[in-house]
């Protein structure tokens, strides 16, 4: 099988799920025969006809809620924000009516939205942010991040075959980064399931996206120096796997919940109440939160730079958890 | 184009002479039978209203409660210019819309009164209830957003080639919502078989249309921002009404893109149930109530086109018991039950297992 | 001195910072003559003239990003919106502009927007939430929420005097609920400060807004029964005071975090979050977090009462935690 | 109404005949030395521009790189016809307006080039800077939402009594965002002297104006849907630009409310950098680089009038020296300092103690 990119992976997840089935399309800004802003939707519109890879006005609140309408009406579309930054400005009809619709009445909308989020790449303020939190804790959306390209292909799948609103964070620093073979058609990540990346006793990491790869790397050094860490990648930010979390830290006694978004918003508060509540028995040691300081992510690359979690930072954080 | 805010009280020529109701207008080409059918879905939203004002005040319908008095016309005419593959989004004041979908007096106080087998499961209150099996979404409170979602509705017909429209309704207030731009201007570039219905009722609450828009003739505006084309109409004539909104969905459902109707009137109650309307000016309040109750005026048409005075009162009795019944049902339905509230927050529950 | 209400001194402090400074101004729906849904503003455009007490069109984010520009000239403006609930129409301009400003370039921007939220009104999916947790851990962002008549006027007066933009979360089930007497127009409630309500040895309720009123009634027979809560008033929800939490789960040994709020939601996870990493020496039994299951909030009152935090509830919680 | 869209190279009547550059409209009212300055802003920032560029090929600029390239003239018009007092919101394609505000080119690279003395210190990029010691708002990337801010801007004028204007910029694609319905009605009903001038370069990223909106004359939709004059006015031509935007400008501070521009030209760069813009014809491309480049129009216009070559050429020479040396003062500015990292957050850090 041939090696393709975390955004190859995201496109052949499109391209089947259009292929396999006619009520799956897309909409979003540019992403017909342009093929978007990070190539993500390249081809589709020759292949499926503009009529399905559909260019719209920039309107994210409209767009959404066309979405959501379509969906009411049995389709599956699939949205594409430019920047995930620009889901606030689709907020309102997704969290107003997308999240609560169900529960009120039991009109399904199978909609993904696909948000590129992170930084790394010189976005600034506006173009390199990790909006999840927002929405990690909404009863009636599901929120997931792969961190890996078989996760990148099986978690979209999911979404599309989900009957709820999911919202897709898909991480711009690994769209080329991240190399691995081409998932099957038949792959699928399921949706609320956390996966332990690699194994250990000594300490858990708990992250997503970003932090996937960043914690195995960190580790490679780590693990190597006689401390074993578990990295448990949650992939499902919401609703996630509390189990998983909680099991990996029953085996390790000590966690580090390592997240790309600033420190005060992500999966972070969910994850950290899940702990103080349930883990309390179980840990050896504080838990320990990784993640950028509270400011919006900045331009300058010394700045991003620092700002960011890193090898260096995570693995200092590591230290000092391991000899608490 | 016009900076002077329209006066509020007209809206084109001035009212015939006299004091008395103004019937309909004439309409040979509209059945009787569907005439009659306008009236009966105006008057059971306006006894189920009233009903419901009553139970309101005496403290039996919880939270608060709004009604569309003075605007039941419209909701009737969309309702009955759907066909049944059709899709609706109504707001607060369209319960005739619902009746015309074929929701019952019982499945409306079911959700007034909050009971566990109303529509929403005692979950939301007031007009906040859909019927998803009848083709219609349940309102969400965000003014405006209804708009892009009808709007993504009639895209799903047109891509697979049904000849099914959706209507969506908002009022003069909303008209000044981020999202009834972005989706009337979707609807225009994707041309859909949307058809959009605005209540301009002159007030938002509390504030005049002259206040929330500059000109405020709404069709014209549509046509001159959106270019969708949009007639005005006199929205407490229910057979004008009717005839407005009958051509645009039939045009819209001919593949002839969006269309849209403004129906003028006057929210002859508050707000909601808790709002006196003072603001609004009582001579005014006294001409609509006089001279443009949309079911005195129907009924006044009826009686000139030879309608016996028996007949109407008879539809009336009907309507007022059926309003009565399906109190009663509503009554005896059970209780919410807390121990279900968080069923059906996902349609598909993530398992973690 | 006279008694008034939570909402009375709501209006007091509108109307004295009004009286006080020409460059406050109010923007929102059906403020004017007649004063708002709730009444808050009743009497001031009589008082202060349409001019300074503005109706707008329903456009939330029209008159919040208006706000924010008269607010980089120097001006003042207070935005009320009718319920919170439809801040998720304003959020944009609130999260992209409001926040990011004065970071980017130091432009201030002194503007207060009044969000009324809060159960206990029959108000259903979309008139009684609690959306406070989106604008937790916003950089940039103030978030404060009154639990008290004196700090209903307090934090006005301190929010309208902020050169950051804040949040003002007022509780409609308090408006008419709690009285206390006329703050003196020099009151103010610093920002960021937390209050000890009530002292206790046994535990720690960290709460806000509504389960302030709660917290005490509840801890009354608590109390008598022999044990002590010690109850803190988180009053400002962003960027909290983290030293008033942990220096009272010093003392304590035991925390339980109280909020209206939805559990996944709300301030619950930076609270919980600074409790996981810092006060792992400090507690004797787990953190507990009493708040409403994660659903919208349900109109029926057989549902609601359920739903909502109650003295009952919360005395089982707390005996639960001091039992552990 | 029109529901055609109206071609995307044509405006109004046809170029006139030849393959000549296309002089700007004679201006016999409208000082030489002001027409001077258009020129001057106008080759600040192709100059400018074009070194970025440069640079970031090189890889020396950090992130992505914007240009506004044949479009120079609308914000050069629009700096030079606010007054010190007033304030302006530019986006990506107004670097001129900056200019003509005081902005240096040194401010400039210090931002591109991510600088600790850069107008953000190195927290943002490209053209997300302002200057607000000079009245500049920085540029927020969520189109349409300057507009309220700016409207906002101007209803603080108006309640002070200050004869001071607040203009802001959008695109063709912006114009069908939420905000700029919501900002525009607003202004509209608070009528306040805001002036929004809306570059119509035909393209929104890749997809062109006719798939952004339906009926595509801008200008005509602000005055139906909005009741906001509005001028159209060829975006390559400074002159034309400037007495537009003057006369806006002028009506808005007299107290006649909103007031808007067209300004129709042609994005001659791809969206950003990396964007080849191989989706815009190319025969668009060559005429608007051959007959209607901005600068050249401009260059023609001031030869006609008799303004010696030589006079030009010099004009040329100091601003190429202007940007050299603004380029080399910021490039001698220290990087930006992560240590400072949160300074700023709050204008006012809460004290927890
Ligand atoms: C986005 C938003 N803002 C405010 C409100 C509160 N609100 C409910 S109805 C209403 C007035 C609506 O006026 P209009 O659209 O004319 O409809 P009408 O009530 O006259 O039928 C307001 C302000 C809301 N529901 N949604
Ligand atoms: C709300 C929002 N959605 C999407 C984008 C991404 N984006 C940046 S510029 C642009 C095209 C803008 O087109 P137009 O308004 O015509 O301005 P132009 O680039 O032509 O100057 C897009 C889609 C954005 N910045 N903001
Ligand atoms: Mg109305
Ligand atoms: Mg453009």
């Amino acid at each position: 099988m041939s090696e393709i990119t975390y955004l190859e992976a995201i496109r052949a997840a499109l391209e089947d799920a259009m292929h396999e089935d006619e009520r799956v399309f897309m909409l979003g800004e540019d992403i017909g025969h342009f093929g978007g802003p990070f190539g993500a939707t390249k081809g589709l519109a020759e292949t499926f006809g503009t009529d399905r890879i559909i260019d719209t006005p920039i309107s994210e609140e409209g767009f959404v809620g066309a979405a959501l309408g379509a969906a009411w009406m049995g389709e599956r579309p699939i949205v594409e924000l430019q920047f995930a930054d620009f889901i606030s400005c689709a907020f309102d009809p997704i969290v107003s009516v997308g999240a609560k619709t169900h529960w009120r009445s039991g009109i399904r909308f199978p909609v993904v939205i696909r948000a590129p989020f992170g930084g790394g790449i010189r976005g600034g303020p506006f173009h390199a942010s990790c909006p999840e939190g927002w929405f990690v804790g909404v009863a009636g959306l599901k929120v997931v991040a792969p961190g890996t390209v078989e996760d990148a292909y099986g978690l979209l799948r999911s979404s599309i075959d989900d009957d709820d609103p999911v919202i897709y964070f898909e991480h711009k620093g690994l769209y080329r980064r991240l190399k691995g073979s081409r998932p099957t058609p038949a792959t699928r990540t399921p949706i609320g399931k956390a996966r332990v990346v690699q194994a250990g006793s000594d300490a858990t990491i708990v992250t997503y996206g970003a932090g996937v790869d960043l914690a195995r790397t960190a580790t490679a050094a780590t693990n190597g120096n006689g401390s074993s860490v578990e990295v448990v990648d949650l992939r499902t930010l919401w609703p996630f796997d509390e189990e998983a979390v909680l099991s990996s830290i029953d085996k390790t006694s000590r966690v580090l919940v390592l997240q790309e978004a600033a420190r005060s918003t992500g999966a972070a508060g969910v994850v950290m109440s899940l702990i103080s509540q349930h883990a309390f028995e179980l840990l050896d040691a504080p838990a320990k939160l990784h993640a950028p300081v509270d400011t919006p992510v900045p331009f300058a690359p010394e700045l991003e730079d620092a700002y960011l979690p890193s090898v260096d930072s995570l693995t200092a954080a590591l230290d000092d958890l391991l000899s608490y | 184009m016009s900076t002077e805010p329209a006066s509020e009280t007209q809206w084109r020529e001035p009212d015939p002479p006299g004091s008395g109701v103004i019937p309909c207008v004439e309409a040979p080409a509209i059945p009787r039978e569907t005439q009659l059918e306008l009236l009966q879905l105006g008057l059971l939203q306006r006894l189920t209203e009233d009903r419901a004002m009553l139970l309101y005040r005496q403290g039996r319908i919880p939270g608060s409660y709004y009604t569309g008095r003075g605007q039941e016309a419209v909701g009737a005419a969309a309702g009955l210019c759907l066909g049944p593959d059709d899709v609706v989004a109504p707001l607060n004041r369209e319960l005739s819309c619902h009746f015309a979908r074929g929701v019952t007096v019982a499945d409306v106080f079911r959700n007034f009164l909050a009971r566990a087998t109303g529509p929403t499961r005692g979950r939301d209150g007031n007009m906040h209830f859909g019927m998803p099996a009848r083709g219609v979404f349940p309102l969400v409170s965000m003014l405006g957003v209804l708009c892009p979602v009808s709007v993504g509705a009639a895209l799903a017909f047109k891509r697979r080639g049904e000849p099914r429209v959706a209507l969506t309704f908002w009022g003069d207030g909303a008209m000044c919502t981020g999202d009834v731009h972005e989706g009337m201007n979707l609807a225009g570039v994707l041309d859909v078989p949307a058809v959009f219905v605005i209540q301009n009722n002159q007030y938002a609450y509390s504030t005049p249309t002259g206040r929330e828009m500059v000109n405020t003739n709404i069709a014209e505006r549509i046509e001159g921002g959106w270019s969708i084309p949009c007639q005005r109409v006199d929205g407490t004539d229910a057979i004008a009404a009717y005839a407005a909104i009958g051509e645009a969905v039939r045009r819209a459902r001919d593949g002839d893109g969006p269309h849209a109707v403004e129906a003028f009137s006057l929210r002859m109650h508050g707000h909601a149930a808790h709002d006196d309307a003072s603001y609004v000016p009582s001579e005014l309040l006294d001409h609509f109530a006089n001279r443009r109750d949309p079911i005195k005026r129907l009924r006044k048409r009826l009686e000139l086109d030879g309608v016996p005075q028996s007949e109407l009162d008879e539809l009336h009795a009907r309507v007022s018991d059926e309003v009565a019944e399906g109190l009663a049902e509503a009554e005896r339905a059970p209780p919410a039950d807390p121990d279900t509230i968080q069923d059906g927050v996902y349609a598909m529950p993530p398992s973690h297992a």
